[in-house]
């Protein structure tokens, strides 16, 4: 009995959460379950696969889940872009967060460069080892 | 086996990472004293510039930019100095088939035209949307575009190397003018002008300017570098 | 969901050329996403840092190594 | 006035953006400049450093913006202290490798140099700065550059070792940034003295999800437990001064990350704990695994992640003695290392194995460099009366403060297996008979290299006959990690008086 109503409000608890959601909310989960399976899946990229660009393709979806993330903070219901123009001073409040947008632009270029360096690594690990593979590499073991 | 407990150890992190983001109550008061509202109010009225997101990276948090141009010219020289190999000859665009015709012609009538886009972007960053990084980077592209298309197409790797010196010492000279006028390093110690104006918002255009050359040589050269590198 | 499918694919495709283009595929998909969220200047650089430059140095390392995830794929 | 903190980052980049241009026209210039931007940035942070002791803490404000909008440097007892040391062993690293591929290839020089300045630079950066995402960028700045310095060999196995360093620094990178977002979410902030203020109004599940995703991104820098399996390689394959200054520059600076984010960022308990548990594993594991090296630079590597480890229980203490210990640790292990390795590499010179057996009976053949690497040896062993005896003892003794017999055994034990191993070492170097099977050309050593060796074991020696020349110092800078308050509200108070 005392467990039925446990579950019982249990499921309200889960029905009241499901009808409040507007759609902002669900542009909320979205973005955010978007990025996070983003990064899970690079994660998985980079702990299992053998092969060095696949390790790199892994990096790069991380860092895309990362960026999304960061945008997705900042958004706020109904916002506008950060940019104002004549006769829209007043807009401040429904502006969305330009930090994250800037964190966001200086990110993305880091992670270029990460990359560019990632891949000149693995093109010289080719020259020397003639694969790709992790295990036919020696020392490079995690 | 070990797939297995990876996917295990995912499924952890995973789970805290979601129960922290989808939390309800991780947006509640998030934006009560924040530095945004702020950076929102003061663009405006104290830097006349239009675009927020220009004003924090070249103003408000201009160091992290100084930062992050430091990080491509790393990265580009970096990336010279790990494929360097003793006989340093130009090795032509072996890897890639010969373009077509069709693409030729075409990249050669496109090329200038994302040369003027990048140009208007970085020009106007302190006004729409764009800026020294999207510019530059628009332009890199369009190179990347030439080097594809034309296999003889060769850009002297002095001249991007002095460009990103210059752009670079630029943006260093700035900052320390700032400090020499202001009292702190990187001031906008120029008059903003009107909002909406080509020229406003004080020394926010020049320095993204410059960044938008600096980007734009360091990216081309590093796609020129690694695109002569034979396997 | 473009994104989720483009992730997978990018890592469970053998081939990695096709891997790589995946990989284009999501940061375009970003892009757009970025437009949504009202972050042009983001989807600017995103466009062309994420699709254009870091699709084709991929590709040229691609050239300059091998194209399949393991070697006996090839065909 | 003397300058201002702000020169410490913004002359090494001028220089680095001048190098390339200067290069064209003057090719020894690529050598010459970073020595002198280098000793410039000693003697300012030195000059500065004694200013900020004699008057107050400099908080320099960037672009004009108080400090919870703008990015600030806080320059104070602490950050001074470190940032003169690294700015220091920059300068000796560069004193050593000086003479590196000269007149062999101009193009690798010239990287090299831009590389190590940017090092020190971005780990400077690292230390000065008071902005967790500014931080972040400096982090990078010292990885990129980390890894272009082990891959700078091309011969050996360098790409594996840098390729490994690159997956794990960028995991690392990506988990910061993870932190920083989920703080900068909840209080709207990335000012560190700002999120000191209001840290309490956050959630306690989201600060300590933060603070785990903190540890892990600061972790690969500072050389913890399961995120130093870079640190071997990297340390064995860069090339030989490089070794010293990951050790002198770039760990140091990872702790320092770690430790003000302990004690400013996240101040709570528990956290405290932690730093002892993972200082303890990162010690046992890393010495144990140093006693099995054959090769000379790996064990150096394994014995300088147990410092870390050691530095880190001396802080995790939290107490005002255990701080003291963990800073002079830090100010000992950055001397004493770089010296290890730096003399370690003329030792190995000419080979390219760098096996211990391979050093066998060479002090007949190099008497001076050996006698430098056993003063090095000692030292950090703790032997009196040597610097390492000292912030041994003032480990010693804070840690019986506390009670905590626990940890003192497990050191002392500790410091019998560096004993073993270091003196393996010592003994094939003198007590074994020159075998020109085994052993290797002896090479001679550099005047300028010498020139770097003297400076370091004459400070070794001097902290060991005048303790006393360097504990104020260190006990204004451990003063100034305690006082939490003081930190914000110097930064604080700054943005409310300046009016913009």
């Amino acid at each position: 009995m005392q467990e039925c109503t446990a579950v019982r409000s249990c499921n309200l608890g889960i029905k009241t959460l499901y009808f409040s959601m507007d759609t902002t909310e669900l542009i909320r989960i979205g973005v955010y379950g978007t990025s996070i399976l983003l990064i899970l899946i690079g994660l998985y990229a980079v702990l299992t696969k053998r092969s060095l660009i696949k390790i790199i393709i892994g990096l790069s979806i991380i860092d895309g889940g990362i960026h999304l993330l960061l945008i997705g903070i900042g958004y706020i219901k109904n916002g506008t872009a950060p940019i104002f123009s004549p006769g829209s001073e007043n807009a401040v409040a429904r502006m969305v967060d330009p930090v994250p947008q800037a964190l966001v632009l200086t990110a993305i270029v880091i992670g270029f460069g990460v990359t560019a360096v990632a891949l000149s690594l693995v093109i010289r690990l080719y020259r020397h080892h003639n694969t790709l593979k992790i295990d036919e590499i020696k020392n490079l073991k995690w | 086996m070990k797939k297995a407990i990876v996917i295990f150890l995912l499924a952890v992190f995973g789970f805290f990472l979601a129960v922290t983001f989808l939390d309800p109550e991780f947006e509640i008061d998030r934006n009560r004293n924040g530095v945004k509202n702020v950076y929102l109010e003061k663009t405006v009225s104290e830097l006349g510039t239009a675009n927020t997101v220009t004003a924090i990276v070249v103003n408000f948090r201009g160091f992290d930019t100084l930062g992050e141009v430091t990080v491509l010219f790393l990265a580009a020289t970096a990336l010279g100095s790990i494929l360097f190999k003793k006989r340093h000859h130009i090795g032509d665009r072996t890897v890639l088939i010969p373009a077509s015709s069709i693409v030729s012609a075409g990249a050669k009538l496109i090329f200038p035209a994302i040369i003027l886009l990048g140009a208007y972007v970085f020009i106007h960053g302190h006004l729409t949307p764009g800026g020294g990084f999207q510019g530059g980077t628009i332009i890199a592209t369009g190179f990347l575009l030439m080097l594809i298309a034309y296999r003889d197409f060769s850009i002297s790797h002095n001249i991007l190397s002095v460009i990103e010196s210059f752009a670079g010492i630029g943006f260093v000279v700035f900052g320390l003018l700032g400090f020499m006028n202001g009292g702190t390093f990187l001031q906008n110690f120029m008059g903003t002008g009107v909002l909406n104006d080509l020229i406003s918002g004080g020394v926010i255009p020049i320095i993204y300017i410059l960044v938008g050359f600096k980007v734009a040589a360091e990216l081309t050269g590093l796609i020129y570098t690694i695109l002569h590198e034979k396997g | 969901m473009v994104l989720i499918a483009a992730a997978l694919y990018a890592v469970y495709q053998k081939d990695l050329l096709y891997a790589v283009i995946a990989t284009g595929v999501i940061s375009l998909a970003l892009t757009g996403l970025f437009l949504v969220l009202q972050a042009p200047d983001v989807a600017l650089t995103e466009a062309a840092i994420g699709v254009a430059l870091t699709t084709i140095i991929f590709i040229i390392t691609i050239r300059n190594t091998v194209r399949y995830e393991d070697e006996k794929d090839k065909k | 006035m003397v300058g201002s903190p702000v020169l410490l980052i913004a002359i090494p980049l001028l220089a680095a953006f001048l190098i390339p241009l200067l290069g064209m026209v003057w090719k020894e210039s690529v050598r010459i400049i970073p020595g002198l931007v280098l000793a410039y940035l000693t003697f300012l942070s030195a000059s500065l450093y004694i200013e900020v002791i004699n008057t107050d803490t400099i908080v320099e404000i960037i672009a004009g913006w108080r400090p919870p909008w703008g990015i600030n440097l806080v320059f104070s007892p602490l950050t001074g202290f470190l940032t003169t040391i690294m700015t220091f062993m920059g300068f000796i690293v560069w004193l050593y490798s000086y003479r590196f591929k000269r007149n062999v290839e101009f193009e690798a020089a010239k990287k090299y140099f831009i590389f190590l300045m940017l090092l020190v630079a971005g780990s400077v950066g690292i230390v000065i700065t008071g902005d967790i995402f500014n931080q972040f960028v400096f982090i990078e700045i010292v990885g990129i550059s980390a890894y272009a310095l082990t891959a700078f060999y091309t011969g050996r196995d360098s790409a594996e070792a840098a390729f490994k360093y690159l997956i794990m620094g960028s995991l690392s990178a990506s988990a910061l940034l993870i932190a920083i977002i989920i703080i900068y979410s909840q209080l709207g902030t990335l000012n560190m003295a700002q999120i000191a203020a209001n840290i309490d109004n956050m959630n306690p599940y989201y600060r300590i999800i933060a603070m785990i995703f903190f540890i892990i991104g600061i972790g690969v820098e500072a050389e913890i437990f399961p995120l130093n399996g870079w640190a071997p390689d990297a340390y064995t394959e860069a090339p030989g001064p490089v070794g010293g200054a990951f050790s002198g520059i770039v760990a140091k600076a990872g702790i320092y990350a770690m430790v003000r984010m302990m004690f400013t960022l996240f101040d709570i308990e528990g956290p405290m704990k932690i730093l002892i548990v993972i200082g303890l594993i990162t010690l046992i594991v890393a010495e144990t695994s140093a006693l099995r090296q054959e090769k000379l630079k790996r064990m150096l590597a394994y014995s300088s992640i147990g410092q870390m480890g050691l530095v880190l229980v001396a802080f995790g203490m939290g107490t005002k003695a255990g701080v003291f210990a963990a800073l002079f640790l830090m100010l000992n292990h950055a001397i004493t290392k770089p010296m290890l390795f730096l003399s370690g590499s003329f030792l190995t010179f000419n080979t390219t194995e760098k096996y211990i057996k391979q050093i066998t009976g060479m002090a007949k053949k190099m008497p001076v460099v050996s006698i430098i690497f056993v003063l090095g040896a000692l030292a950090i062993t703790g032997f009196p009366p040597f610097s390492g005896f000292w912030s041994k003892m003032a480990f010693l003794s804070a840690a019986a403060d506390e009670n905590l017999l626990f940890i003192m055994a497990t050191i002392l034990i500790i410091s019998i297996f560096e004993v073993v191993y270091y003196f393996r070492v010592i003994n094939r170097l003198f007590f074994f008979e020159y075998d020109d099977k085994i052993s290797i050309e002896p090479h001679k050593p550099g005047f300028n290299g010498m020139i770097a060796l003297f400076v370091l074991a004459f400070i070794v020696l001097m902290i060991g006959f005048y303790p006393s020349s360097v504990t104020g110092f260190i006990d204004l800078a451990a003063d100034d990690l305690m006082n939490t308050h003081q930190y914000i509200d110097k930064v604080l108070q700054l943005g409310q008086t300046i009016i913009q």
